[in-house]
């Protein structure tokens, strides 16, 4: 379901080129959009209810009388999204209005162009680019952006810290994530998704998933630098220190209220499915199957990718719940003087790997 | 670059314990989980026990409560109260012990005190009541307690008793009596006799 | 019986004129309870004045029974009369070690380096106010760490322009004690960096925990509550 | 390298903030994310509790001082009771003691728990700040058994306690005990020996002993930065010279004597310590009437009290002057809470914003004590 596909497809392409490549693009935005949607409302579903367990609580539940949010609480994230919808949309007199409101609408532009080159399934990519992960690598930084606005305009010190934190964590951590995926580039000498999935499969060791994270120890690391740089990417604690409720309240998002700020949550986590997409194409085989041959048809390629991709979810919600926050120069210490000279370890061994195995 | 490996390594293993222990906890959630789903479930518990009977309760501070026909009078909680939450009015009666039918009076407690005021007013404002139970010790007649707990059978706990309106928490518990039925009685009705 | 009843009374009254009150409270009787309270009553309005006189005496009593304490007091005492003549005001130091106040700062500074007494924790500093029209007082609980021993200082000063050194720089926490002495009572503690209130608002008037007090009627235009309306 | 100085920026935190633990505001002036001045503002919640308790009978004050420290209103009763029994003279049953020491020492722990979660939260992690809830709600719950009250009990009383052990109140502790003590070593597991925990507390914020003691500074905050003092040992009231614990003191394991990390880790091995203390109570408590020494009437003897308690923050100090009346004539409340804050400012500066709130939350304070 390529762009690409569409237009072709299109009789009249050649005589309107304009609509025709609106309408391509809408009619793969709108799924996009909607699949955002309803697996923010599951996201949010899933951590609340992983955080109560973990917690020793029931999380939301709806038994009984009342407007209850449904059996075992299913209704909840919609409650809750109709709740932050209805609610007054505040703007502080202060705000510089204009980038006040287009802060979260940059946020959330950023998280959502880089599901374009998300590999769902075989068939199912909005634009299989040739050059994808550098794509995604370019587009995902857009958010800080966002932040950075939101920051600057709500014009509330904690919002200031809060973006210039963010600013320096997410720019900051962009490297050795940028530095993990070029080991996949290596190792598979495309930057394609599609092609870099399709290298993937297979058997490696005899036994395992032909998947890079199991093709060498280099990668092996790799993935995990990969994911933990994501997750500070993606501000989740313990890398939350833009947010970080407890010391500047909401960090870059004090300001705001109802629908906005159901957009910056939005974003959030749309964010966790891009970094864990990712992940997922780059390091955990994308749509192949685990086991080789079994299951491994398009259909089912589509539930690969998303069961990894929320397998990854749970694993950041599971870190939230888990861990303290660390402090900001921690953060930065932790990216230059651990991921980043790792990342370039790596880089030589992956190096040096394809060389003598490969 | 021992002490720095070694760092990453003890950071990772903590990490790791840490994540063991949430994961322990969602793994027995079902036996134990702490949720109480206040609506249907109230404390205690009914299907955990935990130790604790209502009959084990020395006494729960809910909501003070006060058997009217009980009330001789006396004024101790109205002076114990630290923060001035009762008000009581009290009127002499010349038929000490007698039940006074039109107000509705009875003369002799339930501990067989024979009753030498009519009670004319008896407010606790429960928004100002600092649940300290102090009132209740010095009543002679235990007339006035906390409901719920070992008075359920007395008084049954009211577990939400929220208002609309400030007002409605003020507690009126003497007998809502007309004037003119109760001007018979006051004193002053007298001193314009003699 | 009666006379019996009687006997025991007197005893039981003669006991709580002592202090010993359980005497009367432990009476299973409430009759005899309050016929003998009604004596005690009549007892302590005969002798009034002389029970006034008595309690100080009680007093002294206690403080006999701990030896230790009182000769830290009269050490400190007398070290403090050898440093700084003439600045202790009262004979007195059983309890505590009355000072005038005039050379406070360097009399803090010697308690606290003195290797004897090394007093280097101010555990608390105790505004007074000895009633309408009268003087009112700083008290000052010292504490060493190392002896582990403790004395009270007391300060009188002037109700109309109280003026007592700071020892702020002496014992860092005396900042904040000494302010919130000045909030409740308007005691100015001179030497002191930062004078201004610190629990009331910054506008609040008059100086609360004096016992002429009034609460002011307005505060902002919100009106300060004596009584709550319809409760009498 | 040199420094680049620019102009600072003056930062509220506060009045209201989700780390101040109540209304505190702290000014603080920063140099970036550097702290260079942090100046508290109190008063928030200034209710003026010793102009109350003159205007009010010696009985009626103990529900005042339930209100000062909420967290730890066992401990405030039982300070107060302690103070004006001496005044009077009043020797209480030994069975009273039993209980007294038992409650204070239940609420210790539960006021460790609240400690130790909020500092937890206040470094981010969210979870662990859970579990000492549900611990802390256990201790609610025997609480409430014994008094009706989950937070303000108004139990202990001068000259005894308002109500006896229900029945099987001593096997309800044991059972409550015997849950509580494999937990200490979950929390070390979650929490304590976390190491991006360890990051955030260790160094941080340190309080030399000196500091300290000149900041009237006590009970765990001290004992952290490696002071052994402790009342309840050394200068021991009620019949703690009984039983047999040990006063932890911090001793830089991870880092700096008296830093954050030591003062947490110091309540943490207290709440054993309290445990332990709890056990041998249960053994010995004898039989009695705990109302036997109930006053009819609270009228001290003219004179004047300074009686220091172990509260669970430190210090806890009630200077009492009675003219024989029922009513105090002078009730001054010394709230460790209060010292542990003065020396904030002291201790945090040249830190950056995150560390003001672990340092904070390490000195656990009360704001309702503090500001009383």
């Amino acid at each position: 379901m390529t762009v690409d596909n569409l237009i072709n497809w299109f009789p009249f392409g050649a005589e309107w080129p304009v609509i025709t490549f609106v309408s391509a693009v809408l009619i793969c935005a709108i799924p996009v959009f909607l699949f955002i949607a309803v697996y923010a409302l599951v996201a949010i579903y899933g951590e609340l209810k992983i955080s109560s367990f973990m917690q020793d609580k029931v999380g939301p539940m709806g038994q009984g009388v009342g407007l209850h949010a449904g059996k075992w609480g299913l209704l909840q994230p919609v409650a809750d999204a109709l709740k932050l919808i209805l609610k007054e949309d505040i703007i502080p007199e202060s705000a510089d209005k204009k980038l006040f409101i287009l802060a979260p609408f940059v946020v959330f532009v950023g998280a959502f162009i880089t599901f374009a080159a998300l590999p769902f399934s075989q068939e199912i990519i909005v634009a299989d680019m040739n050059i994808g992960v550098f794509y995604i690598l370019a587009v995902s930084s857009l958010g800080v952006i966002g932040i950075i606005l939101a920051g600057w305009s709500s014009n509330n010190k904690w919002s200031l810290y809060g973006a210039m934190r963010s600013a320096a964590q997410i720019v900051s951590y962009e490297i050795p994530a940028g530095l993990s995926i070029i080991t996949i580039v290596m190792l598979t000498g495309t930057l394609s998704m599609q092609g870099i999935i399709i290298s993937q499969q297979g058997i490696i060791w005899g036994f395992l998933p032909n998947w890079i994270i199991f093709n060498n120890p280099f990668s092996f690391i790799a993935f995990f630098i990969f994911f933990i740089s994501g997750v500070a990417e993606c501000n989740r604690t313990p890398f939350d220190i833009p947010e970080a409720e407890s010391e500047l309240v909401a960090g870059a998002y004090t300001e705001y209220s109802g629908m906005r700020y159901a957009f910056f949550f939005l974003s959030e986590y749309a964010n966790m499915f891009v970094v864990s997409g990712v992940a997922v194409a780059a390091f955990l085989g994308g749509w192949n199957s685990p086991i080789p041959g079994f299951m491994d048809s398009p259909p089912w390629g589509l539930f690969w990718f998303i069961g990894k991709s929320m397998s990854l979810i749970f694993l950041m919600i599971w870190f939230r719940w888990t861990f303290p926050r660390l402090r900001v120069d921690q953060l930065m210490s932790v990216c230059w003087k651990v991921f980043l000279p790792v990342s370039f370890v790596n880089i030589f061994g992956v190096g040096i790997w394809n060389l003598l195995v490969g | 670059m021992y002490k720095y490996l070694s760092n990453i390594f003890e950071a990772i293993s903590t990490l790791f314990t840490g994540m063991g222990v949430t994961w322990g906890h969602m793994m027995k959630i079902r036996k134990e989980n702490v949720t109480l789903q206040y609506p249907e479930e109230r404390w205690p518990r009914p299907e955990r026990d935990i130790g604790f009977n209502m009959e084990n309760y020395n006494v729960i501070r809910s909501r003070l409560h006060v058997d009217i026909d009980d009330c001789i009078g006396c004024l101790k909680c109205e002076r114990v109260c630290p923060v001035q939450c009762i008000k009581i009015n009290t009127v002499k009666v010349e038929t000490k012990g007698e039940d006074l039918t039109d107000i509705s009076h009875t003369g002799i407690t339930s501990n067989g005190t024979k009753k030498a005021l009519i009670v004319s007013r008896f407010d606790i404002d429960m928004t100002e009541c600092c649940y300290c139970n102090l009132c209740v010790y010095p009543c002679p007649e235990e007339c006035i307690y906390m409901t719920g707990g070992p008075n359920s059978h007395k008084q049954p706990i009211d577990y939400e008793f929220s208002q609309y309106d400030r007002n409605d928490l003020i507690y009126k518990f003497a007998k809502d009596v007309e004037d003119e039925k109760m001007s018979k009685y006051l004193p002053q009705q007298k001193q314009v006799d003699e | 019986m009666s006379e019996d009843q009687d006997k025991y009374i007197a005893e039981v009254v003669e006991k709580a004129l002592r202090g010993d009150m359980d005497a009367i409270n432990n009476i299973e009787d409430r009759v005899t309870r309050s016929k003998a309270k009604a004596a005690l009553i009549k007892a302590k309005r005969l002798s009034k004045t002389a029970a006034a006189e008595a309690a100080p005496a009680e007093e002294t009593a206690q403080t006999d029974t701990t030896p230790t304490e009182k000769s830290l007091n009269q050490k400190v005492a007398e070290s403090l009369e050898k440093k700084f003549s003439g600045s202790i005001d009262s004979e007195d130091v059983n309890e505590h070690i009355q000072l005038n106040g005039k050379n406070w700062f360097e009399i803090a500074q010697y308690l606290k380096d003195n290797p004897d007494l090394l007093f280097d924790s101010l555990q608390c500093i105790t505004g007074f106010d000895f009633g309408e029209g009268e003087a009112l007082e700083v008290r000052y609980n010292l504490h060493s760490m190392t002896h582990y021993h403790a004395i009270e200082i007391r300060i009188k000063t002037d109700r109309n322009d109280p003026k007592v050194p700071s020892v702020e720089q002496v014992w860092r926490i005396g900042d904040w004690f000494e302010r919130e002495t000045y909030d409740m009572y308007g005691i100015v503690f001179e030497g002191h960096h930062n004078m201004t209130r610190i629990l009331c608002p910054e506008d609040w008037e008059g100086w609360p925990l004096r016992k002429d007090y009034e609460t002011q009627e307005t505060y902002h235009g919100i009106i300060v509550p004596k009584v709550k309306e319809g409760w009498e | 390298m040199g420094i680049v100085h620019g102009d600072l920026m003056t930062l509220n935190i506060g009045p209201q903030h989700p780390s101040t633990h109540g209304v505190l505001r702290l000014k603080v002036k920063t140099d970036g994310e550097i702290i260079s001045e942090v100046e508290p503002y109190i008063g928030y919640l200034h209710r003026c509790f010793e102009k109350h308790c003159e205007n009010v009978t010696y009985d009626q004050v103990i529900p005042y001082t339930d209100r000062c420290d909420y967290i730890a209103s066992m401990n405030n009763n039982f300070g107060y009771a302690v103070a004006v029994e001496e005044l009077m003279k009043i020797k209480v049953p030994e069975r009273v003691e039993y209980i007294r020491v038992i409650v204070a020492e239940l609420n210790r722990i539960a006021s460790h728990l609240l400690a130790l979660g909020t500092f937890g939260l206040d470094v981010g992690a969210f979870t662990p700040f859970l579990y000492m809830f549900r611990d802390r709600e256990r201790i609610l719950d025997i609480f409430e058994v014994l008094c009706g009250a989950r937070l303000l009990y108004n139990y202990i009383w001068v000259g005894g306690v308002s109500h006896d052990f229900p029945k099987e109140f001593v096997k309800i502790v044991y059972s409550f005990l015997d849950y509580f003590e494999p937990k200490i070593k979950e929390y070390n597991e979650i929490l304590t020996y976390n190491k991006i925990f360890i990051e955030r507390t260790a160094d941080v914020g340190v309080m030399p002993p000196e500091v300290a003691i000149s900041y009237g500074v006590s009970g765990p905050n001290l004992r952290g930065s490696g002071v052994q003092w402790d009342i309840r040992k050394n200068e021991t009231y009620s019949i703690y010279e009984k039983f047999d614990f040990d006063i932890p003191v911090g001793s830089g394991i991870m880092g700096t004597v008296g830093d954050c990390w030591d003062r947490y880790y110091v309540r943490m091995q207290e709440m054993p310590q309290s445990a332990k203390i709890i056990r041998q109570a249960l053994k010995a408590i004898p039989e009695g009437n705990v109302h036997q020494a109930l006053p009819k009437k609270i009228r001290p003897p003219k004179g004047f009290i300074y009686k220091r308690t172990e509260s669970p923050r430190g210090d806890l100090a009630y200077y009492i002057v009675s003219d024989g009346s029922p009513i105090p004539f002078r009730l001054k409340m010394r709230s460790p809470a209060f010292t542990a804050l003065s020396v904030l400012g002291e201790i945090s500066q040249g830190w950056m914003m995150s560390d003001v709130i672990a340092i904070l939350g390490s000195l656990d304070i009360v704001l309702g004590e503090i500001d009383r």
